[in-house]
């Protein structure tokens, strides 16, 4: 084995890539998203061969490797299954969004919608820090200008039950 | 080592833009094709391999999202990438898969989608203490090579557009091929825009969007699947030194490729490759480059390139047909190109090649060319 | 795979800290070298090679092509794996088994001090539901240790760059690969269920039966799992059938430092390392991708 | 028949790209003294540029260091007519421009790089050119604006 303490001499040169790429949705996704834009709705699709209920909704199970079939409306509100709230991340760069904004404290969340059997991740916001936790319910805050993308969802905030549909 | 063959093959539309499908799902379309001409499901595949350039659409560990579209999950996927020989580098890393004994079946898929990033950009993105200060194109760099290829060898204009116009004819039988041009002239070639000289636009290949994915199978496999797999009898590999100013006259030597295709030959027996091989699918990324290979691939002596396509030998009907499919000039997925070259080569021999299929095929012979002169030689034939 | 095992015949390494003033070629011919002097060869001996490097981390296309001389592949054979270095060697592997090589360098490179490290994550992510929320490699763990119901904070490995480098052989040598086998979990977070990976699960199946490993616990005698997040190596060791093995990364692991994608070749190496102290049967474990998206292992003897 | 979507993403990123000793040596050379340093390879005697510590070919370190003229012969040459992207600036680059490989006396190894003439009619396969260095230097190859033709 080497050990390579040897002084390298070597210094560095700083190079930036600013590139954009615009990725195509293809059918399922853009339908999806399309429903979330127009509609405030979310949707999964169904896997025949398995029947999970796949959301967000997807042309293929990645499982069984058969389109699927049937659209199904889901939510808004749905369960908090886990989430990202950890000390570190509050100076964690990445999540592409303000830091600024009140209601968003660096976290993600897992959110499972009643009767679907994968959960669709997003950012959770307006919460107590204190009382956040697994099994919350948690519903969309949808912004105002939107544009066909899933940040047309600006983020899930926790709900009684009782008001649960009609956020 | 035990036999390996190639029992199916499927591929896209290669086309400009691809709207309608996403990247996995473009794979799917691909992967869904070639298990059905092989004539099995997800469930018999025991490994994938995938190709592509991750940059040019902007991707870190592409094969994350994308494998579910190869049928990756809870499977072996393994994404080989080497610039523009990904896909003829992962056709021979799933063929030592398959003949390791590990994996019976093993699925492998090349992709791009070009319409979704900044390809010249992402190929720009070289050495940057270096290449970036002096970037001037894939076809730049090519026009450099051709301009001494030309001064050395006496070749034509007028032969590289032959070059050109014989693989948009032969796209135009071939439904998957992006570029559809069945009218084209050499006229047509020599007063398209000049790129660089002496480079015309229809000199180069296109930017496509695409995907195509082939089915190994080990041999007890698949002699029962396939009435006619096509075996793998020789793959050979080199790559060459990273600057183009690094490699002497590089499409007058083209090192790589010769070194390759004797290697490969020797392995099979072939002797007099011209009247051997009955099909030959190689990586011309542009018209000269194809001129350049006939040589390195001793289908002529040197010098000799510019009367093999002035006699008609690689034609449709010639001695040796090169590239009935339309070959990298009508349509360049890039990390699919090299599995395209792979594919159609055995769809010559499994005689699948529909209107472009050639008469009596035995021996095909498929290349990958990538960076500025790394090689892949592909052998494959109807004998085991 | 007991008929003809594939023996390793040379490890080399570099340091792994971070290195902003080398180059990656440079850095590569250091651990190449390395091994090559280990196993008492030269570049001659060697038929092909597999480097493993993805290109986003060493902000280049196709960034193989920078190390073509120093892993020897001017007019010479080499693959590239976009994955973790123990791919790389089970690519090698499989190339031996098959025929078409006798001996074959694998080399693993990445300088993860060279860009953003979690940012660049944010691009393995489908790019329309889960790449326009941030996510990354580190938030995924973060989901992974929420879901785990863990108290305790995210604790990622350093920061590091270097290289890795071993030499596989056709050749018989004391030490030999036994089993192998890798996969791909989900890739949407949510689809997933974090606590759990049915890839390592696979993978580790698959190597176990090759291997003829029947009980890890008793049937192994060490272990080295790639823990770039703290909490990750226990829940690899309960997948592998390691709960309480004690002889878990003798070397400390990932929180020494150790490059992504070098990762999981580093773990082969202090593998071998000990086996060649002390004989026994050691596992080499690797992953990739979000929360352990990507799982390889790896089985050698002697 | 559905609406379809692109989704944009826009990569802004910066690597810090390490020298090792030799490219260090090299820039500054470049940069300081307007000087072409090779490095020459101990066993086939071939002198590289870029330098680069092993000959890929000989699989020999490399050490020796060679001043490299800034004066050479072109091997070939073309006339770029399209607008190629420049990737240090991502604008495309004013075109039509010449670009050469270019043997610099003393190397082995061609310099692909600009000409200052971009009539394809006046290029010429042996002709000799010359640097045109920028005043300002900032330890990059772009140093060097273009090669000139050597006026007899």
């Amino acid at each position: 084995m080497i050990n390579d303490k040897t002084n390298n001499g070597g210094s560095f040169v700083s190079a930036r890539m600013n590139l954009t790429f615009n990725y195509a949705a293809g059918e399922a996704a853009s339908r999806f998203l399309v429903a979330l834009r127009d509609e405030n709705k979310i949707y999964g699709t169904r896997c025949p061969s398995c029947s999970r209920l796949l959301v967000p909704a997807r042309s293929f199970c990645p499982r069984c490797f058969v389109d699927t079939t049937d659209w199904i409306e889901v939510g808004p509100a749905g369960t908090l299954v886990a989430f990202t709230l950890d000390r570190s991340l509050q100076c964690h760069a990445g999540a592409g969004k303000e830091e600024s904004d009140p209601g968003v404290r660096n976290c993600l969340g897992l959110i499972r919608f009643d009767g679907a059997d994968t959960s669709l991740v997003h950012h959770i916001g307006e919460f107590d820090v204190d009382t956040l936790r697994i099994g919350m319910l948690v519903a969309p805050v949808f912004i105002k200008e939107r544009n066909g993308s899933i940040l047309d969802i600006a983020y899930f905030k926790p709900v009684e039950a009782d008001n649960a549909r009609s956020i | 080592m035990r036999r390996v063959a190639i029992i199916g093959t499927g591929q896209t539309k290669h086309a400009k833009s691809h709207d309608d499908v996403n990247q996995a799902e473009l794979v799917r379309q691909a992967a869904t094709r070639a298990l059905a001409d092989a004539g099995i499901t997800y469930l018999d595949v025991d490994a994938i391999v995938l190709s592509n350039m991750e940059l040019f659409e902007g991707r870190a560990l592409p094969e994350m999202w994308v494998g579910e579209g190869a049928s990756g999950y809870l499977k072996p996927v393994m994404k080989i990438a080497t610039g523009g020989t990904s896909g003829t580098s992962a056709c021979i890393a799933g063929f030592h898969q398959c003949a390791s004994g590990l994996f019976d079946t093993v699925l492998v898929v090349g992709w791009e989608k070009h319409s979704e990033g900044a390809t010249q950009t992402g190929m720009a993105l070289t050495d940057p203490l270096w290449d970036r200060n002096i970037a001037s194109g894939a076809v730049g760099n090519f026009a450099l090579s051709i301009s001494q290829y030309m001064a050395e060898r006496g070749v034509t204009p007028e032969q590289a557009a032959k070059v050109a116009v014989k693989a948009r004819r032969n796209a135009a039988k071939n439904p998957h091929a992006h570029l559809q041009m069945p009218d084209i002239t050499v006229d047509r070639v020599l007063s398209s825009r000049m790129l660089a000289d002496p480079v015309h636009l229809l000199d180069m290949c296109p930017q496509s969007d695409g995907a195509c994915a082939l089915v190994y199978a080990a041999e007890d496999r698949a002699e029962s699947l396939c009435a006619r797999p096509a075996w793998v009898r020789a793959t050979v590999t080199r790559h060459d030194q990273p600057y183009i100013g690094d490699l002497d006259r590089r499409l007058l030597t083209m090192r790589t490729l010769r070194d390759a295709a004797r290697k490969a030959y020797q392995q099979v027996g072939i002797t007099d490759p011209l009247n051997q091989i009955d099909v030959a699918e190689i990586y011309e990324p542009v018209s000269y480059a194809e001129l350049a290979w006939y040589e390195a691939l001793g289908l002529c002596a040197d010098g000799e390139a510019g009367k093999l396509i002035d006699n008609g030998s690689t034609e449709m009907d010639g001695v040796l047909p090169v590239n009935p499919s339309g070959g990298v000039l009508s349509a360049n997925p890039v990390g699919a190109s090299g599995v395209i070259r792979v594919a159609e080569a055995a769809m010559q021999i499994m005689v699948r090649a529909g209107a472009h299929q050639v008469a009596n095929v035995r021996t095909a012979l498929a290349t990958g060319y990538g960076v500025y002169a790394w090689s892949d030689v592909i052998i494959l034939s109807v004998d085991k | 795979m007991n008929a003809h095992p594939v023996s390793i015949l040379g490890v080399g390494r570099t340091d792994y800290e971070p290195q902003p003033g080398t180059t990656i070629p440079e850095l590569v011919y250091r651990a190449v070298k390395a091994a090559l002097d280990d196993a008492g060869m030269t570049m001659r001996d060697v038929d092909a090679r597999v480097t493993a490097s993805v290109d986003l981390w060493d902000g280049l296309t196709a960034s193989n092509v920078m190390v073509t001389e120093v892993v020897g592949a001017v007019m010479q054979p080499e693959s590239r794996v976009a994955g973790d270095g123990l791919l790389a060697a089970c690519h090698g592997a499989m190339s031996i088994m098959s025929g078409a090589y006798h001996t074959v360098l694998i080399v693993a490179h990445c300088k993860s001090t060279m860009g953003d490290r979690w940012g660049i994550t944010n691009w393995t992510f489908d790019p329309i539901y889960q790449q326009p929320l941030g996510l990354d490699d580190y938030y995924a763990a973060a989901l992974q240790l929420s879901a785990l119901r863990s108290p305790a904070s995210l604790s990622p490995c350093p920061p590091a760059d270097g290289a890795a480098a071993i030499i596989l052989s056709s050749n018989p040598a004391p030490i030999t690969i036994r089993g192998m086998c890798w996969a791909l979990d989900e890739h949407y977070l949510g689809d997933r269920d974090l606590t759990d990976s049915p890839a390592l699960r696979k993978a580790a199946r698959r190597a176990y039966d090759l291997a003829g490993i029947i009980d890890p616990k008793h049937d192994l005698t060490l272990a080295e799992l790639s823990d770039h997040f703290d909490h990750q190596r226990a829940l690899w060791a309960s997948i592998l059938g390691l709960d309480g093995f004690p002889h878990l990364n003798a070397s400390g692991g990932l929180a020494r430092g150790v490059p992504p994608f070098v990762a999981g070749l580093d773990r082969l190496i202090e593998i071998v390392l000990r086996l060649r102290e002390k004989t026994g049967t050691g596992l080499a474990h690797g992953c990739w991708g979000p929360a352990g998206q990507g799982q390889v292992v790896m089985v050698v003897k002697q | 028949m559905t609406e379809l979507l692109r989704i944009s993403h826009t990569m802004n990123m910066d690597w810090r790209y390490g020298t090792s000793w030799y490219f260090a040596k090299f820039i500054r050379a470049l940069q300081d003294k307007r000087l072409i340093l090779g490095l020459r390879c101990p066993v086939c005697r071939r002198v590289y540029l870029p330098p680069r510590p092993v000959c890929g070919n000989c699989y020999a370190e490399m050490r020796e260091w060679v001043e490299v003229k800034d004066v050479g012969t072109v091997l070939a040459a073309t006339v770029v007519h399209v607008p190629i992207i420049d990737p240090l600036t991502g604008q495309p680059r004013p075109s039509p421009y010449g670009m050469a490989l270019i043997q610099l006396d003393g190397a082995d190894t061609t310099l692909n790089f600009y000409l200052a003439e971009n009539d394809p009619a006046k290029l010429h396969i042996g002709m000799r050119v010359r640097a045109v260095w920028r005043e300002q230097r900032t330890g990059t190859l772009s140093d060097i604006v273009y090669f000139k033709e050597v006026s007899s």
